[in-house]
Parts: C-alpha cells; structure tokens; sequence
C-alpha cells in the first residue's frame, strides 16, 4: 500500500496545454523514448528548463484539456521517461488520455486543482484512493480514477500487456 | 609568346600584363554568397569595417535550404535579409518564385558575363565559365574580407587545354563527357589550374550543356573552368547583362598550356561515377541492373530546361519504379518545364518535383537517405555521407541515364529506352 | 430511442446496442499509420512479437507518408526504410510513398475510406474523414499495435453534439470562416470527448473540400469525431472513387430522427464575415477587421485542412482580382494536399499564374504545419496561414501565426498586411 | 615556432564532406561546436580522441569538394596543431591559410611517417622530425607568411586597414 502515496514537487501548467508545448513537433522522428525526456515542455514559456529541473517523483499539474492537439505518444513517454508518476489535471484531450491509458501512466482527473496547488507546492497523492493533499497548504482534493476498461487495463500497465493476457485466458 | 585565358582575364584585371605564377591582386566584378551569406556576415562584422566595399558587387541568392526548414535555417535568412537591407544591397534573391540554385541564377540573370573575374562562397562557382567568365570558389572569411576591401588576391594559374571533338552519339551527354575527363585524370587532376574547353565540339554545345562541364571542373581540383565567349554566349546575355564592363576574352592559339587532352565525343559511352569519389568512373554497363533506392533529378549541374528535356522523353508514359526526386534550377526552368508539359509528364510518372533549391545534393533538405540506400543522381558528388548519410551510396550520371534507372529501380542504360 | 451517426457506426463494428458513455470493442476497417509515429509502431509491433508477428489482416493496414516528404533528416529517411521494409514483410500494399501527399486526402482519392467505416492513423485530423461519414481517429502508436494484433480496439461512445447551420455565405466569405467561428464560440475543450453532427442546408450544399475544412478542426475543439452525412455531388465522387457499395453504407448510418443529442448548436453564415485565429491559440478568434493592417512576412496555404483544389482556386480568384500581383518581401507559399490536386492546378493554369506574382508551388506534404518542410518562420516574424494550429512557437521559435481563409491568406499576400478578401474581390 | 605532436594519417583525395558533413553546415553555427563534428564520416576514432597538438597526415588532394571553410575550422577549433600533405585542393589552401592553420606540402615526408608517429615541425627550419629522419619543406611565401603571422585573413585585413 505505501508505496502507492507519492511525494514530490508540484509544476503547475495552465489549461489547453498542447502536445506542442508538452513535445514540440521537430523532434518527431525520435522513436527512443529514452531520447524524448529531455524536450519535456522545452516550448512551454516559462518552463523551459523542466526537463533539467524537475526531479523524478514531481508532478504535473494542469487545467483543462491537457495535451490537446497531435495524436504523438511522444508527449506521453517524454514524462513517463523523466520519472513524472502521475499527471494531476482537470480534464484530459481525448488522445493524450487514451495515449496514457494505453501506456499504463495514471493520469487523474481532480476537478479545479490548478485553484488549490501552486507552483513548488510540495504534494501528496495516493494514488489507490485518490486522496490528493497539499503539504505546503494543508488543502485535500480527489483525483478521480478512471472508468472500469481504462482502470482494467491500466492495471496490467497498459494496453498490450491487457491484450496479451486478455488471450492467455482466451486460450484457457 | 601567346597568352593563356587566365593570364590574359586576370591581366586585364590587374591592369598590368601578368604570367602564369605571378600573384595579382585585383577587385572581382560580383561576388556571390548564398545562404552562407549570415555566418559571412558576422565575420565581416567581426573586421570592424561598417560598409560593405560596393553593394552593387554583391549578389546574394537563397538557395540551399529553401523555404527553410528548421529554425537555424529560418534564423539564418532573417540576418541576410537585415543584412541586405542594413548594406542596400540590391541583388538579393529571397525565398520567392524569382530565384533559384545560385549558379542558375547567375547565369540565367546576366551576372555570368565574358572577361569578369566573379568569386563566390561556393565551390561551384566555376560554373560561369560557360559564359567566359573567370569564376572561381572561395571561403567564408575570404569573402568576408573581400566585401570590406574589395580586393583578392590571386596566384596566376597554369592552363590545362581539353581540346573536344566529334559529336555526342544518341543517349549520350556532356555530363558522359565530363563524368570520363574527371575519371582519367583523377580528383587533383587539374589542382590550381585554369580549364580551358576548346574545340569544335565545344561550340556545338549549349550553354546548358558548358556549364555542366565548367561547374564539375572543381572536381579535378580546377581553380577555374571556361569555355569561349562565342556568339551562342553573345546572344544569351545580349538583352541581360547586368553591367556593361565585360569583354570577351580568350586565350591565344598559341598559348601555352601545362597539360592538353582530347576527346572524341564520338567514342564516348554513358558513364557513371561509383561511390565514393568523382573519379571513380565506369562505363554505365559496368554497373547496369545495380537495384537504387532513389533517383534524383536537380543540382546546380544538371537541372535545366535542357536535362529537364532529356529526362521526360524517358519518363513519358511510364511510371517510376523508386522514388525520383526532381528539382529544377530556378523557378523560370520550372515554368518553362510547366510550359511545355514536362511537369506533367513528370507527375504522371509518379516523381516529386520540389520548388528549386539545391534539395538533398548536400544532406540539407529534401530527400536524405537512409543507411544502406543507393541513389542516382545528377548532381556532382558522390562522397560518402554527402547526401546525409555515411551509410548510403551515390553514383553520379547523366539525366538520360538518371531518367532510365527511375523507371528500371536499377541503373540502367538509357540507350536501351531511347 | 433514436441513434446518432456515431452511435450506428459503433453499433455496426462492435455488434452492440450502444449508448453514450459505454466502453467497447470495434473491429477496425483501416489502420494507418504515417512516417510520424509510424516507425513507433513497427518497432513496437516487433518488440510485442518478438519480430515474428503477423499483422491481423495486410489488406486493412495502410501507411502514407506526408511529414517529410521527401526526408530532410537522416533520422526520418531511416523512419521510412523502416515503414517500406515492415510492409513488405507483412504483405501490405498499400504504402503511399512520398510522392503521394497528405495521408488522409490520399486515402480518400484512392477509394480506401468508406461511410461508416472505423479507420485509424497516427495523426489527429484523421478527423477530416468524417467529411464523408467515417469515423476515423487519431491515436497513439500503441493503439496502432493492438489493432494490428487484434484487428480490433475500444472505444468510448461518445455524446453527440449536433451543429445546424443555414444561410449561404457572402462573397470572400467560406467554410473556413465559419469554422473559425464554431471554434472562437466553443473553444478549445468545447467538443471534448464529443462526436458532432454538422447538419442544415449549408451543409447539405457543401462540397467535399468544405466538408473536410469543417470536419479537420473538431480536434482544435478536443472533439472525436465530426460526421457529416454523404449526399448529392460528395457521395457521387466517393462512389466513382470506392465503389457502388458506399450508397448503402451511407444510408446505413444516417442518423433518426428522434436521436438524442447532448447539445445543439445553430449558425447562420448569411452575416458572417471573414475571421481569423489571433496568436497564439485556435480559438482566440477576431474577426479579420480587427485585426486589419498588421504587417505579416509570410502567408501559407495548405494543410489537410485547406490544401485542396477548391481552396487554392479560391486563393487564385483573388489573386486574380489583384491582377496576379502580391506585396514586395512578403514570402508567400503553396502546397497542395495531393499529387492529383498539384496536377489539377496545373491544369487549371493556376501553378504559372501563381509564379509569375511571386508565390511558391510546393511538392504535396504537410509542409508547414508539422515545421519540417518549408516555410519555419524566424523569431519575431509573423505569419498567416490555412492551417490548423496556431499554437506558440509550433512554425518557429518566438514566431506569430494567424489561422485563416485561403481567401484572406491571399488578400493579405497582396497587400503585405491583414486584409479583409471583400477589399479586394470586391 | 616548433611543435610537436601525435600523427592521425590519411590517404589521398580527402573530401570536405568527411571533414566536415554537410548537414551541419546551416545547423552548427558556432565555432567552438564546429570541433566535436570533425572527421565523423571519415575516422570517429579521430572525432573522439584527437588531442589538442595532434598532426593530420595525409596524400594528395587533402580537402577537395567543397568551399566550406567548417572543414578547417572544425579542425582549428580542435587544436590540430599542422596538416601536412602531398598536396591540397586549392579552396582549402586558402581558407586553410585564411584560417591561420599551418599547412605543408611534403610527399616525402608523408610516404615516411606512420600513423601514431610522434612528430616535430620545426617552421623556422623548415623540417619534419619524424622517426625515420629528418625532412624539409620549402619556408611559405612572403605574402602567406604575413597572413599566418597575423593569425589568419580577418586579423590580417584588420591591420591592413589599420583598425588593429
């Protein structure tokens, strides 16, 4: 169970935040995702160097619709590979989420949290409950998990693992 | 004793009379940078002078990446063009439907002129010696240099005499010819000299086909290649010329010459060069049915109206079997090509034509290959990782044999199409 | 209860009685991928397989290649030796190499997208297809790996929103200008999750290329998917290109008319007038009076979004009113959608007219949009463009760029600044 | 002047596309990034490992193909210290010397010296030192050796102009 609540630093990004700001579009041909880490929101102004600064554990935290835009899965890795565990936001655009779902990366939907956490905040999350708390303000959210098939296959970590085990028990 | 083209050009220059090995210094009449013209830029700056000697030398043309393709690319158009503006200089070719590949440009806008000595921060420079011009490459502080002081110095090169007879038997091309001089006297071949091409041959061919010969001249390690200022040159710059100082020089019948070679373009066959080096020649049947990946048809050597010509009487009515990238010299052959329905034919066979730009001849733009790709192609290198990538392989022919390979998806000669 | 057009195409691939919200499995009729995440995809595909997997069905696996078209970068041209090798050891034909043009566009000319059809591609206007009833999305490239080993994948039902739009449109006013309304009033997250109905008269009377400019942008709203229902000339060109069968797949998806819609939206365009997207976000929308007389360095025309015949016809009729002559330094750029529309302008005459004032013919790509190929702007310049997104930076660090008409790219071509169409074609 | 230094040897007809690819012509633009790019497609072992003092040997036509002058600056930034060979393509002769990169045409000396030779060259003599013996080069001209002396073209037209 512990090893479900994570601790680390909040970077808080504002709403329709696109797959260009999250990974700009010239670095399309990479297919390592290893590779991809170091253009995390190179393009988004202000936070130029998160890629350098933020530390595994931190997350992200932003408004609606994060991730509108291309259909790169690039977006989704380049966080994964920086070590982010979770992406706290109040919606999702619909590839980004399937593109996380997909890959196993809890992504949480928590209503209004870009109101409640600021930038450098220090956050809790647990990530089995929900349970999202503000160290630095005390204040608690909850971050809904998703839906039944999103919560089934994220549970295998992601979308092919779910498939090939989805045919194993075929199989039997 | 008679004067050789480069004694005679760079005497007149100089105001004095000059030998071989003698070092002069004159004041080139145009000076020609493309995209290089940024990082030029700033080493000018770094001299300290704050007025380029003479606007009206300078010539600069967009060519290399075009419209640019990276942010470097597009950063560095935005210093030429606040450079133009900064130093007046009128002769500017931006990424419009008005330019080209900068030697296109040159010769086809009237800068090519007969007796002007002209550099350029290109290699390739050499080119406008199809148009009597002595023509030559030089670097980027050079260039630098030159625009602050209006002065370059120059060693008086010995004249290498490639005497051309004959006439070009069917499927054959000045880039055969040219392909097989470089083949038989190597890469330093002609190291330091001046090329002079003479000969009947010579006056038979058009100056599309000349410049194909004096552009690969920096091939054989040429300072300069040129070919006579005669009546077909006349005629072609007789409504264009941008300055009225030229005068159609030429060497004496009874110069003397370093080296002298003849051809016969009546024995001649179509040919190749094999990866990796220029001179690595071979007749095109050594190498027939060798599979490619891509065929391209453009670079400042081979894509006017002429080779354009060439290339579709083969490609008319069939499809391409590879990839077959054609870019024309300037936006004018590409209207011309329109023009006479060749563009048509060229869509229809399954090619891509580019907007003119030097494309992926130097691994810039548009149509890098992969690691263990084979291209044809009609520019003028084949060096390893010339066009992007180290792991690929690149022979050099004519666009007859370009034309016949696309179709085939394997080196082919285009004598067996035509 | 009455179906939406998407709820009767969900019906049809996954078997079920369905109703928004659900969770279910579809069987794919055409997964495709481009040589953007396609190369992702094979070297995902090979690594779940251990390199010995067979795709579930070569005939319904399609690739095009449209980003760098041809390569600019070594990265990419070995991205594509990957794509044409994987194809031919799984058996697909169906590649469109690099002479082709912009994957979506090519798919329709070749006959390969049919109504009611459930179609994937690596990239977030697949969309646009809805131009003509099929529900095609972008994804991810792991999507395109299940659905390569299952031939199948889930999909949420979504709501529908239905669009109603009347009136005809003013001289040097489009489909274009409409969207950038429908945009500017839903925003950004405004479709999110959703399908949209685009129905009414005007829709009714619109041609394939319009069709395709309103479809392409229900992703600049988060949207799924956006549907409109074939008819009249549209279903006539898709049956010439797909065959006699797309006339029963197209009544088969028509929506009832008891359909629940979760929200409905009218438009009339008889006022509406020439818009645009401000930098630096699609839905900071003005209308192009506002921003009038801003000087501009660059306009471009294309995309998947408004890179077909009729579009550039439209740039030409004004161009045309111009007598063929554009602003001194502005750099202004043209890339048809496909090889086929490249030759359709040639014909037309329209490629030599375009030259001699000045403007740029590309080679069918993407060009611009993904920043790749022709026309990255430098820092503080700004450009206008027929695009889809406008986002910062996304056409060149620390540049601007406006999204509108054909018409109004060219209108402002000729003038140098943001010009209302209606000054010139008067 | 004197140096001395290891030898990284080549064969004839060097292309400046080796030297310096051309892909990096419109993306590196600083000198000092030029370094790390030089002989990539020609020797990696050399892009890795040449040292700061290091000598480049090499046959005829060293430099041929094109004028980018990346192809010296790449290697002056790096530290080369002198190339000497049997000869050089004419463009990189004069950015060579534009540059301030001392260059020497010496056959005889190429044919005896062998790769990883420690090497001495002595400019004010005008001799190699190399393990199988002593050779000499002619001295540069008088106008070439004005340009070295000043540090290359740009310093050289600074003083001419008398701006220095």
């Amino acid at each position: 169970m512990a090893e479900n609540i994570l601790r680390g630093r909040a970077w808080v990004f504002g709403d329709d935040v696109d797959t260009d700001l999250i990974y700009h579009n010239k670095y399309l041909a990479i297919t390592d995702p290893k590779e991809m880490a170091q253009y995390s929101f190179e393009y988004y102004p202000g936070k130029e160097n998160f890629a350098k600064e933020a530390k595994p554990g931190d997350f992200v935290v932003a408004g609606h619709n994060f991730g509108c835009g291309s259909s790169r899965e690039h977006a989704v890795y380049c966080l994964k590979e920086l070590g982010i565990p979770v992406i706290l936001a109040e919606s999702y655009a619909r590839i980004y989420y399937r593109n996380a779902v997909n890959n196993g990366y809890p992504v949480l939907v928590v209503p209004e949290i870009t109101k409640k956490v600021k930038d450098g905040d220090e956050l809790e999350v647990n990530l089995d409950t929900g349970e999202i708390k503000n160290l630095t303000t005390g204040e608690v959210m909850h971050g809904d998990a998703v839906t039944d098939l999103e919560k089934e296959i994220m549970a295998y970590g992601g979308l092919i693992p779910y498939l090939k085990a989805q045919a194993a028990k075929e199989q039997k | 004793m008679g004067k050789t083209f480069a004694e005679k050009v760079l005497g007149k220059a100089a105001g004095e009379d000059v030998k071989t090995g003698q070092v002069v210094t004159v004041e080139p009449h145009f000076c020609m940078s493309h995209d290089n013209a940024a990082p030029i830029s700033k080493i000018f700056k770094k001299i300290g002078v704050e007025k380029v000697w003479n606007p009206d030398h300078i010539v600069f043309i967009l060519d290399h990446a075009v419209p640019a393709p990276t942010d470097k690319h597009a950063e560095n158009h935005k210093i030429i063009r606040e450079f133009v503006k900064e130093q007046g200089i009128k002769h500017f070719y931006d990424v419009n439907s008005k330019g080209g590949v900068c030697h296109q440009i040159m010769c086809q806008e009237g800068y090519a002129l007969p007796g002007l000595v002209m550099v350029g921060s290109d290699s390739h420079t050499c080119t406008y010696g199809a148009y009597g011009a002595f023509s030559t490459g030089i670097g980027r502080s050079e260039m630098a240099a030159t625009w602050a002081t209006g002065k370059i110095w120059f060693r008086v090169p010995e004249s290498m005499k490639i005497t051309v007879k004959g006439s070009f038997k069917k499927g054959v091309s000045a880039k055969d010819l040219i392909l097989k001089i470089i083949g038989d006297i190597k890469a330093d071949g002609a190291d330091y000299m001046s090329v002079e091409f003479h000969g009947p041959a010579i006056s038979q061919m058009s100056l599309a086909e000349r410049m194909t010969l004096c552009n690969m001249g920096i091939e054989m390690g040429a300072k300069n290649a040129v070919c006579p200022p005669d009546e077909k040159v006349l005629d072609a710059i007789k409504d264009n010329a941008k300055t009225d100082k030229w005068e159609a020089i030429w060497a004496d019948d009874d110069a003397v010459y370093a080296k002298e070679l003849e051809y016969n373009l009546g024995e001649l066959e179509p040919g190749v060069a094999k990866p990796h080096t220029v001179d690595n020649y071979a007749p095109v049947n050594e190498v027939a049915g060798t599979p490619i990946h891509q065929a391209f048809l453009g670079s400042c050597t081979n894509a006017r109206i002429e080779d354009l010509r060439e290339a579709a009487k083969i490609l008319k009515g069939k499809e391409v079997a590879v990839r077959t990238i054609v870019i024309p010299a300037s936006w004018k052959v590409y209207r011309q090509a329109m023009e006479e329905g060749l563009l048509n034919i060229f869509l229809d066979a399954g090619c891509i034509i580019n907007n003119p730009g030097c494309g992926p001849c130097m691994g810039n733009h548009e149509g890098i290959l992969a690691p263990g790709e084979t291209c044809i192609s009609t520019a003028n290198r084949n060096f390893k990782g010339r066009m992007g990538n180290k792991e690929s392989f690149i022979y050099l022919a004519s666009p007859m044999t370009v034309a016949a390979s696309a179709v085939k998806g394997a080196i082919a000669d285009p004598r067996e199409v035509l | 209860m009455g179906k939406t057009m998407i709820q009767k195409i969900i019906q049809r691939a996954s078997g079920k009685e369905v109703k928004p919200g659900d969770r279910v499995w579809c069987n794919i009729d055409l997964s495709t991928a481009r040589d953007f995440a396609g190369p992702n995809c094979v070297l995902q595909f090979d690594k779940e397989t251990e390199g010995k997997g067979k795709v579930w069905n070569p005939d319904k696996i399609a690739f095009t290649f449209d980003l760098e078209a041809p390569s600019r970068s070594e990265q990419v041209a070995n991205n594509q030796k990957l794509i044409r090798e994987f194809a031919k050891r799984q058996g697909i034909t169906k590649v469109f190499d690099v002479n082709w043009g912009i994957g979506q566009h090519v798919l329709l000319e070749n006959g390969l997208v049919k109504p009611g059809w459930v179609i994937l591609g690596t990239d977030s206007h697949m969309n646009l297809l809805g131009a003509v009833g099929a529900f095609a999305t972008g994804v991810g490239n792991t999507d395109i790996v299940a659905s390569w080993i299952l031939g199948k994948l889930w999909y949420r039902v979504p709501e529908t929103v239905k669009i109603h739009v009347t009136g005809s449109f003013k001289k040097g006013v489009c489909m274009r200008d409409l969207l950038t309304k429908i945009v500017g009033t839903l925003g950004a997250g405004g479709l999110i999750y959703k399908a949209v109905e685009f129905v009414g008269p005007t829709i009714e009377n619109a041609n394939l290329a319009e069709r395709i400019t309103l479809c392409s942008m229900v992703t600049e709203m988060s949207g799924k998917i956006g549907l409109i229902q074939p008819n009249g000339e549209v279903l006539e060109w898709l049956k010439a290109r797909a065959g006699e069968e797309v006339v029963e797949l197209a009544e088969a998806i028509k929506a009832d008319p008891d359909a629940i819609y979760s929200e409905e939206y009218e438009f009339n365009v008889d006022d509406l007038e020439p818009m645009v997207s401000a930098p630096d976000a699609p839905d900071n929308v003005k209308t192009v009076r506002e921003v009038a007389g801003e000087k501009l360095d660059q306009i471009h025309i294309g995309s998947c979004s408004n890179g077909r015949f009729e579009d550039i016809a439209a740039a030409f009729e004004v161009l045309k009113a111009a007598d063929f002559k554009i602003a001194p330094g502005i750099r202004a750029i043209i890339t048809p959608a496909t090889r086929e529309v490249m030759k359709q302008c040639a014909q037309a005459g329209f490629i030599e007219k375009f030259l001699a004032a000045g403007v740029i013919f590309t080679n069918p790509t993407c060009a611009l949009c993904t920043a790749k190929h022709y026309g990255t702007l430098p820092s503080g310049d700004v450009g206008m463009s027929t695009t889809n997104r406008n986002f910062i930076g996304k056409v060149g660090k620390g540049s601007h760029t406006y999204l509108a008409s054909p018409m109004t790219a060219m209108a402002s071509a000729v003038r140098g600044v943001i010009t209302d169409p209606r000054e010139i074609i008067g | 002047m004197k140096i001395t230094g290891k030898v990284w040897k080549y064969g004839d007809d060097v292309n400046t596309d080796v030297i310096f690819p051309g892909k990096y012509t419109y993306t590196v633009s600083e000198r000092s990034e030029m370094g790390q790019y030089a002989l990539e497609d020609l020797d990696p072992e050399f892009t890795k490992n040449a040292k700061p003092g290091d000598i480049i040997v090499a046959g005829k036509n060293w430099g041929c193909g094109s004028s980018r002058e990346q192809a010296v600056t790449c290697l002056k930034v790096r530290g080369i210290g002198a190339i000497i060979a049997k000869g050089f393509a004419r463009i990189y002769y004069r950015n060579a010397l534009n540059e301030g990169l001392p260059i020497i045409v010496a056959p005889d000396a190429v044919d005896a010296i062998e790769p990883n030779d420690e090497i001495t060259i002595d400019f004010d003599k005008g001799e190699i030192i190399t393990p199988k013996g002593t050779f000499s080069f002619p001295p540069f001209p008088e106008f070439v050796r004005g340009l070295i002396e000043d540090g290359g073209l740009i310093p050289h037209v600074r003083k001419s102009l008398g701006l220095e």
